[in-house]
């Protein structure tokens, strides 16, 4: 029994139920000790092993998630076999969730009872032992994903690094300039890209997506679908000349990577430092797809390199990974659903991230400041936490749009000499060197006003847009008009997260973003082992926090795979061949194929490809088909010790 | 009252979802009723039918099933398994006398600790509510 | 001497005794091999008899049916202390059998139900200053190990002449087999089924169809035209005999010795065969099987891990 | 206080089911009343609800190991009716195949194993020898056997067709579970025939046993085995036997027909009488009126079953069949026949209409047709089937919801119609046999012979669970006291304690 502390002492009595233990029939010893899991804890049940020649090992302490394994190892080392132990979870599940000690100690005791119970039933088991495939697939070519991508390969693992846009480079592509630094975001950013490109080690499928994933940790056999370009990557040199070419004279498509405030054609590059340099083919768009009758200039001018192929499908590949790193990244909170804030409605409301592209040098105004109507704002107006910090969208902060407002607030300071109103909550600035930026900012004359703004109107006749909010400082409603409304917007989980975790089995958080295994100690991992997650599908983060948390998911992959082989629960299921009856019910109910009709007529589960879920066990109408460590009879006797009177 | 029914539910809650959920609900320190037992499973698919039955058998006034919302089963689809037993199982119970408050199937997400507070309070009120549940031996009657 | 055996019947319809006659022929050399001291439906032995006989002096008291009432208690109890072995006979004495879906309800809900006119039999009545007496039954049909210590259990409704004669060959042998033993085949009904084969690897039952609603063929596996059918869940030994007939098996057997609450496990196999993911579509594919005690516990109710009905 | 001196008889052995008497004497020693009881009760009708309808051809069998098929049958019956469909010419015919197959069976088990052993071997007889085992030691192995090979061959027709022998699962609303095929056709032709000449040599065996000896005879016209009721039993259109379907006759004890009504308006004519003192109801006819355990045209008392039937039907739809009848009816004075020992008589003469009905259903072209349902499409609500059952009629009687799910059951068995009949037939035995203190042998077995000549199945009769009791005669004095027991003990003495 662990005290854990007061974790647990502090809600159920500890020494109380030490007693209780004592006299549970089969106890031998019953011991309490302030932290069980610590090296002298584990030391006590290794000597009590020894010294009473114990079989079998209950430890109640917090959640099997945390340290089943820590106490199976250290049965282990006593000599006996792992998996006669058994865990009970009183602080998690009981000491944590309850406030009046003696329900939370009767609680104790029926777990305890029962856990005691359950485990004489435990058979000795051998954990499977698989080897690990060293080939990692990184999903997502945001920097998270670059990042990651570029570790492994650089530490000599194949990495097969799968972008679901033309190229890679993710939002930070889009960013023009990065906070507290001010750092160029692409000269940053396109090295690595290139690197990408250039790694032996990594095989780069953009315009790609995971269609499908089985296996299971150190051996996942992944499809992936390669989307028609319409041009072929391997003969394209990136000449650009095709684009030139094409029919269209004007680009004329809504552009996305600009976020639709620049235009492209049919044929196109998504930017110029794409990676990689190869041009894509919209069909939608394109004339020779929507009528077959176009001159295809492009094609001409692409001449003997003939890499322009309208014919082209889509390609299915099958690749083997041992371990994989998800970056799949966020989707930028749609302002329009806070519809106060007049975004699509009036023209001079932009997002945040549509400024950076009107920042950047390389975006459709060429790095000026210009509202759609060709003005320069002369005042400008910056509303945090749009889609952050509100319940009526999302309740968390996004974390970085305090900082990125106030890099924009520096900008277009800088570049228009605009006035500039930062409109806050509360200005979030704890990262390294964040406070000193915004005490810059401040002092560069950028006006903040704690407030939250509760609506935006057009002012009478001048065009000017009247930002209307409570100024908390000063105790009065502001209604301060702009020529530009800037929205900072929040980060939100891709909208797909969900098929995409379910595709790779593993959790989301309540908000939606992947769910780690453990938010302190296990940042990077999932509850499916071998499957890792970094950057900002876990969560809202910054660049540096992004790059750290692949540069982790990278080195447990490295782990994983320089472990060379990794071990597996024994919980898999298995049929006893002499007394099934060959019904067959298990069969279809098997998600992994593992059972299978063999020649004698009896079901057969190939203990490879078992997960361990049980639900044969549970259908197997005969009672023909066991699981290891969840045995029918371990079951009936946890539920009858849990009930049995004390 | 110092005899106050105090329901007893066993709770059975898949490794994946529900109980990693009531994980964070005791890392979140969140409080409820103490009168649910957890028994772990590695899937709601676990859960044979033999279990619920025993459960009551053995005097508990209540069964919680915790299992991964419909489409994201940690074993693909162990869930659904469990929803067609709950269904034809709970109709078994209610010819037993048994009210459907007694026996639920929730989904709760490994992230929904809220959640697993929220349910064990409505079940343990509504159970109170229903009173213990007796199922009356034989006696030799007139 | 011969040994002696008694056959007793308690909560039962006699089919079991029939089962017994069924041994035809053999029933002659049965009865030329032992003594048979105690036979109410067949011979004119009375109780006296039996108590008068040493404790233990009855090689083997086969009983059927399920225990109603206090004087079936006291009579297998008497077999239990007269006898070296007491065998189950049949599913009733296994499993509580089909009267023992009288646990859905009890004797005061009996009584309303077949007494409706007012008058209803009492058990201790005084007709012009004559007593008479009636017993008294039980609101729980029980079975038989739930009164007395069984050694072994023949199942089935009634026992298949086979096994019958397996049973007494296994009691008469040198090895007894272990105690507690079902003495019958230990693997499920499809085993023996003549339409094993045409079950389909992968059987999703889309729709759930009752006996009267269509007409299935003659070969292909019931389940897999929507019937329920129990054999999966059910001891084999009785060669297939409904399916043969071409009706469903409906668990007389009772259940493997793995398998704890028949009823439930039954549930559970056909549960989750069903082809339906969605709640409302899970909802509608178990309307179709509109009395799950009755369709998975038909026999097995007082054996069952919640054996009654819960009575207000 | 008890004012009465009273004996008890328990459980009378040799049939199925459970039954007990209590006879109360007066101070004089005279027999003052003698009660039938049957002390148990399962409760069918109330758990039949719930269960869907297409169950309960196999649930109710349950009520019955012996009868099974009756059960089954009428149950079926019922479900056509509740479901408005008719079984096509193929069905009907394996239906009544099947029935009439049971019913040679069932006769003979009656005739070998339970009845026939008082007259084969002798109601005096010790008890080890007055049973199936005495009565082979007493017509021969040879013949043991080959009542052995009839049955055994009759009871695997039975589960050839009908699934199983003991509680058969192809009676479907509208028709059967299966075809018979050539082949099986020809082994029912087969038996059909040894059935027959079975039937023919039992019907020997009786008289050759029983007609020949004038003590049997002169039991058997007695009159403490005699009573002047009205009887009942389904017949065809002409007025001839008939098990599986018809119309119910019932004649009055001067042997004019009282009533012919059709099964569905059964309520309107039959009553159901509760005594406190047992869990079988007591049948009589309604329009006559319940006026006790008496007999006479003013007595609603009726009795159904062997007797009954040859006593309402104008004769047999069978030649050799209706020779016997005439030659029964010929014997014993005329119809109707009032002597309840009768019955073990007109239990073979059925058992040899059921064989030559069992060989024209077997010979008939349409028994082996494909179709063998017609699919029910109307909602379900009410529906009454009736059969004749080897003790008589059966009826079973169900509503339903829309679903087919039973709302209500009402079962009526062959026993319950006989059930006060029976009771009178104890109690006129027993007072004419029973004085005071001085109980002779054999009366106790003569009491149980009463009962048994009716082929009461109490297990059906209640819906009960069989069990057993001892056969203990206790005598009190007229405080209730005990004054001794009476025990019959295994070699058949009855002795004083």
């Amino acid at each position: 029994m662990c005290h854990c502390g007061t974790n647990i002492a502090g809600t159920v009595d500890i020494y109380g139920l030490t007693r209780y233990a004592a006299g549970l029939p089969g106890v031998v010893v019953a011991r309490e000790y302030k932290y069980m899991c610590s090296d002298p804890g584990q030391e006590l049940i290794r000597q009590d092993i020894r010294e009473h020649n114990l079989d079998r090992i209950v430890v109640a302490a917090c959640s099997p998630h945390l340290h089943e394994h820590t106490f199976r190892q250290a049965v282990g080392q006593a000599g006996l076999n792992p998996y006669y132990f058994h865990m009970v979870n009183l602080r998690e599940h009981d000491a944590w969730v309850h406030t009046d000690k003696a329900a939370a100690t009767d609680k104790a005791m029926d777990l305890l009872r029962a856990a005691v119970r359950r485990v004489v039933w435990h058979v000795p088991l051998e954990p499977r032992q698989v080897p690990i495939h060293s080939d990692v697939l990184v999903v997502g070519g945001g920097i998270a994903g670059i990042d990651a991508a570029l570790t492994l390969a650089n530490a000599g693992k194949r990495v097969y690094l799968v972008e679901r846009e033309p190229t890679i480079g993710g939002h930070m592509a889009q960013f023009d300039k990065t906070f507290p630094t001010l750092d160029c975001a692409a000269c940053i950013l396109t090295p690595k890209m290139t690197a990408v490109k250039a790694h032996k080690n990594i095989t780069l499928w953009t315009w790609s997506e995971v269609r499908q994933v089985e296996g299971y940790v150190g051996n996942f056999s992944v499809t992936v679908c390669r989307k028609p370009r319409y041009v072929v990557e391997d003969l394209c040199v990136g000449c650009l000349e095709c684009i030139q070419a094409c029919v269209y004279k004007q680009a004329k498509v809504p552009d996305a990577f600009n976020l639709g405030l620049g235009k492209r054609k049919p044929i196109y590059i998504p930017f110029p430092q794409a990676v990689p340099q190869v041009v894509v083919i919209d069909p939608d768009t394109c004339i020779e797809f929507k009528s077959g009758k176009c001159k295809k200039t492009c094609v001409e001018v692409c001449a003997e390199r003939n890499a322009i192929d309208f014919h082209q499908k889509e390609e299915i590949r099958t690749i083997q990974v041992g371990s994989i790193v998800l970056a799949t990244g966020f989707e930028v909170f749609d302002a329009a659903r806070v519809p106060y804030y007049g975004y699509g409605l009036y023209p001079n409301v932009y997002t945040a991230l549509e400024v950076e592209r009107l920042v950047n040098a390389s975006g459709p105004t060429g790095g000026e400041i210009l509202l759609r109507d060709g003005r320069k704002p002369s005042t400008v107006g910056i509303v945090h936490c749009v889609g952050s910090r509100d319940e009526h969208t999302n309740r968390y902060c996004s974390r970085v749009c305090c900082m990125y407002s106030l890099k924009l607030a520096h900008l277009i300071k800088e570049k228009t000499g605009a006035e500039v109103y930062s409109f806050y909550i509360d200005i979030r600035a704890p990262g390294k060197a964040f406070e000193e930026f915004y005490n810059r900012v401040a002092e560069e004359g950028v006006v903040f006003i704690r407030g939250k703004v509760a609506d935006v109107y057009p002012a009478n006749g001048d065009g000017r847009l009247i930002l209307q909010a409570e100024d908390t400082l000063l105790g009065m409603v502001r209604k301060i008009p702009v020529d530009m409304v800037v929205l900072s917007t929040g980060l939100e989980p891709r909208p797909d997260a969900g098929d995409v975790r379910r595709l790779f089995n593993i959790g989301c958080s309540r908000e939606g973003f992947f769910l780690e295994r453990h938010p302190k100690l296990a940042p990077v991992n999932t509850f499916a082992d071998g499957i890792f997650v970094a950057g900002c599908c876990q969560g809202p983060k910054d660049i540096p926090d992004t790059v750290a948390q692949s540069g982790a998911a990278a080195a447990q992959a490295l782990a994983l795979i320089d472990a060379g082989v990794v071990e597996l629960e024994p919980n898999t299921a298995h049929v006893i061949e002499e007394v099934c009856s060959g019904c067959k019910t298990c069969i279809p109910l098997c998600p992994y194929q593992a059972i299978s009709f063999v020649e004698a007529k009896r079901a057969h589960i190939n203990e490879v490809l078992c997960k361990g879920c049980g639900t044969c066990v549970a259908a197997c109408p005969s009672g023909s088909i066991r699981q290891n460590l969840f045995e029918d009879e371990e079951i009936f006797e946890e539920i009858e010790g849990l009930l049995m009177e004390a | 009252m110092p005899d106050a029914f105090e329901p007893k539910i066993v709770a059975f809650f898949c490794n994946w979802c529900t109980y990693l959920a009531a994980d964070l609900a005791g890392t979140s320190r969140l409080k409820y009723a103490p009168n649910v037992r957890t028994v772990r499973v590695m899937c709601s698919g676990r859960v044979d039918p033999q279990f619920v039955l025993e459960a009551f058998a053995q005097g508990a006034d209540g069964v919680l099933i915790g299992g991964c919302h419909p489409g994201d089963c940690h074993y693909q689809e162990g869930n659904y398994k469990a929803l067609r037993r709950y269904e034809l199982l709970r109709r078994l119970l209610n010819q037993m006398g048994i009210e459907n408050e007694r026996f639920r199937l929730e989904w709760i997400s490994a992230a929904e600790g809220e959640r697993v507070k929220a349910v064990v309070n409505d079940m343990v009120e509504k159970v109170r509510a229903l009173g213990p549940l007796v199922i009356r031996e034989h006696e030799e009657v007139a | 001497m011969k040994p002696r055996i008694a056959f007793y019947w308690c909560a039962s319809c006699g089919g079991c005794e029939e089962a017994v006659v069924d041994l035809d022929e053999a029933l002659l050399d049965v009865a030329n091999a032992v003594e048979i001291v105690f036979w109410p439906v067949a011979l004119d032995f009375k109780r006296k008899d039996i108590e008068a006989l040493p404790d233990g002096s009855i090689l083997a008291g086969f009983i059927n049916g399920a225990i109603r009432n206090s004087e079936q208690r006291e009579m297998v109890e008497l077999l239990r202390a007269k006898a070296r072995v007491i065998v189950a006979f049949g599913i009733c004495a296994q499993l509580g059998g089909i009267p023992g879906l009288a646990n859905l309800s009890d004797a005061k809900d009996i009584l309303a139900e077949v007494y409706r006119d007012g008058v209803s039999p009492q058990v201790r009545y005084s007709d012009n200053g004559r007593t008479l007496n009636l017993p008294a039954f039980y609101d729980t049909v029980k079975t038989l190990d739930a009164v007395i210590d069984v050694d072994y259990y023949v199942p089935g409704c009634p026992p298949t002449p086979n096994i019958i004669g397996d049973a007494v060959n296994a009691l008469l042998g040198a090895d007894l087999p272990p105690k507690g033993a079902v003495l019958a085949p230990d693997k499920a009904l499809c085993e023996e089924c003549p339409r094993k084969d045409t079950r389909p690897e992968k059987l999703l039952v889309k729709e759930f169809k009752r006996v009267h609603q269509i007409l299935p063929d003659q070969e292909t596996c019931l389940l897999a035209q929507g019937l329920v059918c129990l054999g999966a869940a059910t001891r084999s030994g009785c060669d297939a005999r409904c399916i043969r007939g071409n009706m469903p098996c409906t668990g007389c057997f009772g259940p493997t010795s793995r398998v704890r609450d028949f009823g439930a496990k039954a549930l559970s196999a056909i549960a989750s065969v069903a082809d339906c993911n969605e709640e409302s579509s899970v909802a509608q594919v178990m309307d179709a099987l509109p009395d799950p005690v009755g369709t998975f516990c038909r026999y097995s109710l007082p054996s069952a891990l919640l054996n009654r009905r819960r009575m207000e | 206080m008890e004012s009465n001196r009273k004996i008890t008889i328990e459980p009378v052995t040799r049939l199925e089911g459970h039954g007990k008497i209590e006879i109360f004497l007066n101070d004089q020693g005279q027999v003052d009343r003698a009660y039938f009881q049957v002390p148990e009760l399962r409760g069918f009708e109330k758990f039949a609800q719930g269960r869907p309808a297409e169950d309960m051809p196999q649930i109710t069998s349950r009520i019955c190991g012996v009868c099974p098929t009756a059960h089954h049958m009428a149950s079926t019956k019922a479900l056509d009716a509740l479901y408005q469909v008719t079984p096509p010419p193929a069905a009907r015919k394996i239906r009544e195949l099947v029935y009439s197959t049971f019913f040679v069976e069932d006769h003979a088990l009656h005739f070998y194993f339970l009845g026939g052993p008082d007259f084969v071997v002798g109601p005096e007889a010790p008890p080890s020898e007055r049973n199936v085992l005495g009565v082979i030691a007493k017509v021969g192995i040879e013949t043991g056997r080959k009542v052995i090979a009839m049955r055994r061959k009759l009871r695997e027709l039975m589960a050839l067709a009908a699934g199983k022998a003991a509680h058969p699962v192809f009676g479907l609303p509208g028709g059967v579970a299966k075809p018979l095929s050539q082949e099986d056709a020809s082994r029912f032709r087969d038996a059909a025939a040894e059935a027959v000449d079975f039937a023919c040599f039992t019907l020997e065996l009786f008289e050759k046993v029983v007609l020949a000896n004038s003590g049997f005879v002169d039991l058997i016209l007695s009159d403490p085995f005699t009573h002047r009721t009205y009887y009942m039993g389904l017949v065809d259109e002409n007025n001839h036997v008939n098990f599986y379907e018809g119309a119910l006759r019932v004649m009055g004890p001067n042997l004019h027909e009282w009533a012919r009504f059709q099964p569905g308006d059964y309520r309107d004519h039959i009553g159901e009488h509760t005594e406190p003192w047992s869990y079988m109801k007591f049948c009589y006819l309604k329009e006559v009126g319940w006026t006790g355990f008496v007999d006479g045209e003013d007595s609603g008392v009726y009795s159904v079953a062997p007797l009954a039937r040859l006593n309402v039907a104008d004769g047999m739809a069978t030649p050799l069949a209706h020779e016997a009848y005439l030659k029964f009816h010929g014997v014993l004075g005329g119809r109707p026949v009032h002597h309840t020992l009768a019955n073990h008589w007109a239990r073979v003469v059925e058992m040899l209409y059921a064989a030559e009905r069992m060989k024209e259903l077997a010979d008939d072209p349409e028994l082996t047709g494909p179709d063998v349902r017609t699919l029910p499409t109307a909602v379900p609500n009410e529906g009454v089937g009736v059969v004749e059952a080897p003790r008589g009629t059966l009826f079973h009687h169900y509503r339903t919801d829309d679903r087919g799910i039973i709302t209500g059951a009402n079962l009526i068995v062959a026993t319950q119609n006989n059930a006060a009949r029976i009771a009178m037939s104890i109690e006129k035995v027993a007072k004419k046999l029973i004085a005071g203190a001085n109980v002779p042998e054999g009366v106790l077995n003569q009491v149980e012979m009463a009962f048994r000549a009716y082929d009461p199945c109490l297990g059906c009769a209640t819906h009960a669970l069989p069990g057993s009791m001892p056969l203990l005669v206790h005598v009190r004095d007229a405080h209730g006291k005990p004054m001794f027991v009476l025990r019959r003990d295994s070699d058949g003495t009855v002795r004083r304690e």
